[in-house]
């Protein structure tokens, strides 16, 4: 097989697109960049060999618009489509576009996203291929009332979820039927602005079940393997938190059976290329299909750090032709864990906080791995995911891993937006953490414990600091003022504006 | 060696505790607070950033303003303080600001669309009642009330883009 | 054996202050700095739990001072100091002076470093030992005279060399009889203020020799191990810019045999600790003692990288009585690059070029780790060294390795301050680098090939660039003076300051 | 829309090429340069740093100031380019500046020590020939004489610190 590729054109933003532009430009690739009108700015679009705009900022009109991308692969003559993970990268019309436009899709064949993209269709395929599924719904409900007679009868709690999305966008966990109509309307509504797909299902929610992933590959000869697992479990509003491999409570035979599993269900719908097979892992360690991603996952690295391949590497060999490059299993070498840094105030609910980064340092050292999508003076923009950085790390053991990330987020400072920096860290610290036993009810569980508990010896620091810094301030503006009037006031010092 | 004092609170509602600060030369000063004195050396670099050394401990600090408070961070802890020097705490009790009970406005958080408002003027709301539903970054973001009382004013409408801090409703 | 150290002091600056520091900090450790007064802004004050000012700028009243710096040590009750490289790190009285203070030196006994601190010391002791070392003198030259009388005796070109340093300092290369006198006046200058130690002696310079070092590792045990080569031939000034590991001159023959050798030198003089032996290898393959650097080596990452190792680690561990953790030959896993950025301009003979760094944007993504003692704002001092960073990756093989440093390094945006970046990305491309095969002359001949030759695209973009952003100024000005004063008028765009 | 030209040259001694610029809205510009005609989107960006976009190619460019002159960065090359609006031509050829012929003054390309004078007025120099030796950063750095000619003035002592630009030594 010789490579074909030339030029690539990667139809996403942020962190994910400058991860993909980074192993094209080692392999000698050219890059195109997409933008919105609101992302004029970003980095992604300084990186790229060439840019063009798509549209307004809401992703619907940008990102998501497959006209837009399509006619801007065909202005740079772009040979293939990276997709990333979100917009378009899961939507079975693009990759038939693609196809018809004559350009390569980099992911897996349209027929495979149709049954594993929605995801009642795959929960159906699933059952066909003898995949233990998560008890629920196997399509869509056409009307809340349909829904909501199925929640009765599954039983409360119920799990809302996009049938064609993924990521943690859409979903909404209800506890009772009286909560049941506002749950469902902020699902579909997220679900459509996140997919531009308002289907909705449910699922039976599992109590405090772990959230485990295969990573699966496949190339276009019929072999298929499986890159072993993530552990997921540390979520936030159903969006991952925290991920690592080994995952702490799988032993290798639990591994083995669901690497099987996985590969099985990916070979069902004749899979090509880089794919994760989501189980939900309950207290028994039975182990349940919950969804298939067909594409890159966010928290690849931990993958990439502990078998020293380069995933999307791979993702552009198989797209050209390559077969893998072996079948065997392949052990996890040491630990790696990874920190999604997002602009939110954990104290708020989460709140995103988008603005302007006015001093980013990021940190370094041995085996610190920084994918970050932001820059000093980068404004976020409100229109899209908050995560500006995923921070990973390796070491030999779990306990290292830990210690080192920790050390790591320590290091990191981010000014002018609020960051969930500090709830990280306090997550690695958490006794449960370090213990290696949480389930997805973790975060949720121990939100105060997180939050909670200056240490009295830091805000003694912090008072001290900022009364030498006003004296320092009215110092500075007594010299200003005494040199250009001789007459000295002071007055509040936090009002004159930064001192640069 | 002028002695200046300032007065400082990490939490709303609080009383201030007095800091006095002297200056030693250079970028020493030697800082009373909570009965104990410590030598501090307090180096401003670009960017908010500042290098403190106590009685030869280490402390990088970043400085952030919001408002009449500063944000400083040490170590990871954001601690929220408002330092205050006298003319400042005379004007204070002259303008009687800081007495903010009564009419509570709840303003967005960032900026964002406003996707549901639960209120009209008029209504009754408890404490921790969910008011304006606010979506940015793909999440939607409930806004609850602060205290219980009634809706006097609503400016926030459904569908319409929202800047940063803009007021939404108010509760009194 | 338990761990019994809980603060160390870290007698360095820069960015080997803040990698020591670093693992003390994922071991629980606490951290103490100790600063000149030119430093006190630097990053590793700003990122130790205590820092102790320890004198004035120049190094020889300050990070050479060995009172305050064990004055300091006691202040902060210290168990342990950690030296770095350079300074006093390879200072017998040094290590002397920290076990009369009851302060655990991070290093190899005083005996071990006196046997091989003096290079000339050294060329005895290999000798005896029967590893083959360059032909020389074995001791310093008392005059002048004795040493003119000597060079003439082993013929030109020769090699001076400061007995008491390393790491390129101090050293000239003499071509002819007329050079002679003021290399030797340089050398006898640079090696005083280096290494607070004027004592020259001189080798025969061999003919574009590789430079080939192998690292070793030893325990109080008297077991000693060595952890494959790194190849550092690419040199200007006789510093090092570039290292790799593996070397792509050796075969695991020759591997093994300098393995040993360099094992054998290291008990031979009773060794503990990390420490470095370098050879110099000449183009039939055979190979020379040069000396051995009793201390953690800069470039110590790229071994780190194929071993998964963390060298700073050891070294705590062997210094509070571990035995080494395994005895066996470790293979290296895949490909290792590491680049030194420098603040100097290879244009001006590498005139080094302090001052205060505006904007600093570092590289990640994949493989890629970043050492920088130094952040955006900072003032590079004028009076130590002027590496502000090392940048390493690793890969599976070497021709990935370059593609991916070279893609590193074009992410790294240094301004205010010249560096040698474009310079690093040249060499990375070069012909005979890809080809493995430079010698310690490679720099010096490709020297012009390495600077030369602006793109002419690129010359015309940044015409285009200028032009544009002259305009944008002009009408930016044209609408404040016309708001304040309503007449415009435009004149030397440049001059107005930056546009922030 | 009005035209501006500008005079550009990338190398001393060359005669500027003109540069016509014409915006077209927004960040927009049409650019004609050495007979070719390109659309140019400018977005500047904080710190001096400039994302351009030149009929779909993208190019993250880097300004610094140096005098006169601006250093662009692009994909690694650094180009100074010298950019003059007409007012400026006019005023540089009333002014007669850019004429450097004659005297040159060698100055320090950094802040440093000068540890050695080689020579003294009246002296006789070749080009090439050692004048100072400046230490900074661990390195000993010979400055040598741009041109042939005779030392009239010695700034450089032995053994003192110089600033960055520092005159040191004036060859004629």
């Amino acid at each position: 097989m010789a490579p074909r590729f030339k030029r690539v054109l990667v139809a996403n933003r942020g962190e994910i697109a400058i991860r993909v532009m980074r192993t094209c430009r080692e392999l000698g690739l050219s890059t195109v960049a997409v933008y919105s009108e609101a992302d004029r700015s970003a980095l992604h679009v300084r990186q790229a060999d060439q840019a063009y705009c798509v549209g307004p900022p809401p992703s619907r009109e940008s990102y998501l618009s497959q006209d837009a991308i399509l006619d801007a692969a065909k202005k740079a003559k772009a040979d293939a489509i990276h997709p990333g993970y979100g917009f378009l990268s899961e939507n079975a019309s693009f990759v038939r576009a693609c196809d018809a436009a004559g350009i390569a899709f980099i992911g897996p064949p349209a027929s495979a996203m149709d049954a594993m993209g929605e995801k009642t269709r795959a929960r159906a395929h699933m059952v066909k291929a003898n995949v233990p599924v998560v008890p629920g719904a196997t399509e869509p409900f056409k009307t809340l009332e349909e829904a909501r007679a199925f929640a009765e009868k599954v039983g409360f709690p119920v799990m809302l979820k996009a049938a064609g999305g993924g990521g943690g966008k859409g979903m909404r966990r209800i506890e009772k039927m009286a909560d049941f109509e506002s749950g469902w309307r902020a699902a579909k509504s997220e679900a459509m602005s996140s997919f531009g797909n308002d289907a909705v299902y449910l699922e039976k929610y599992l109590d405090q079940p772990h959230h485990v992933e295969i990573q699966v590959f496949a190339d276009g000869q019929g072999n298929c393997i499986h890159l072993n697992e993530r552990e997921c479990s540390a979520q936030r509003r159903h969006q991952k938190v925290i991920e690592e491999t080994p995952s702490p409570i799988l032993n290798p035979t639990l591994r083995a059976q669901m690497g099987d599993v996985a590969v099985r269900a990916a070979k069902s719908v004749g899979y090509i290329g880089a794919g994760t097979v989501e189980f939900l892992v309950d207290s028994t360690r039975s182990f349940y299909f919950l969804e298939m991603n067909t594409r890159l996952q966010v928290e690849h690295p931990v993958t990439e750090w502990v078998t020293g391949l380069d995933l999307v590497r791979w993702q552009l060999d198989v797209a050209q032709g390559a077969r893998l490059p072996f079948l065997e299993p392949l052990h996890p070498r040491g630990h790696s864990i990874e920190a999604r840094v997002y602009a939110e105030d954990p104290g708020q609910n989460f709140m995103p906080s988008p603005g302007r980064i006015d001093y980013l340092r990021i940190p370094g050292g041995p085996y610190v791995r920084d994918d970050s999508g932001v820059y000093a003076g980068y404004e976020v923009p409100r229109f899209y995911d908050p995560m500006i950085s995923k921070l990973s790390v390796w070491a030999p053991t779990r306990p290292e891993a830990i210690a080192r990330l920790d050390r790591a987020l320590s290091e990191y400072v981010v000014k002018g937006i609020t960051t969930n920096l500090r709830y990280l860290r306090r997550i690695l610290q958490h006794p449960d953490f370090v213990k290696g036993d949480y389930d997805t009810g973790f975060l949720p569980r121990a939100h105060d414990q997180l939050l909670g508990g200056d240490d009295a010896k830091l805000t003694e620091v912090a008072v001290l600091a900022a009364a030498v810094y006003a004296q320092q301030r009215a110092e500075k503006a007594a010299t200003k003022i005494s040199a250009a009037t001789a007459t000295g006031t002071q007055g509040s010092m936090w009002r004159h504006g930064r001192q640069r | 060696m002028r002695t200046t004092r300032y007065y400082a609170k990490t939490k709303r509602g609080q009383e201030p505790e007095t800091v006095d600060v002297s200056p030693l030369g250079g970028q020493r000063y030697a800082v009373t607070y909570l009965g104990a004195k410590h030598e501090l050396e307090s180096l401003v670099l670009p960017h908010g950033a500042v290098s403190l050394i106590i009685d030869g401990e280490s402390y990088a600090v970043e400085f952030e303003e919001v408002g009449d408070e500063v944000r400083v961070l040490v170590k990871g802890q954001v601690t929220k303080v408002d330092v205050a020097d006298e003319r400042k705490m005379r004007m204070r009790a002259a303008g009687g600001s800081f007495t903010v009970e009564g009419k509570q406005t709840i303003a967005a958080p960032m900026p964002g669309k406003v996707v549901k408002v639960f209120v009209k003027v008029g209504d009754t709301v408890t404490e921790g009642q969910g008011i304006v539903v606010v979506e940015a970054m793909k999440m939607e973001n409930e806004l609850k009330s602060p205290k219980a009382g009634k809706v006097v004013e609503v400016a926030a409408v459904e569908g319409t883009a929202v800047e940063n801090g803009a007021k939404l409703v108010v509760v009194e």
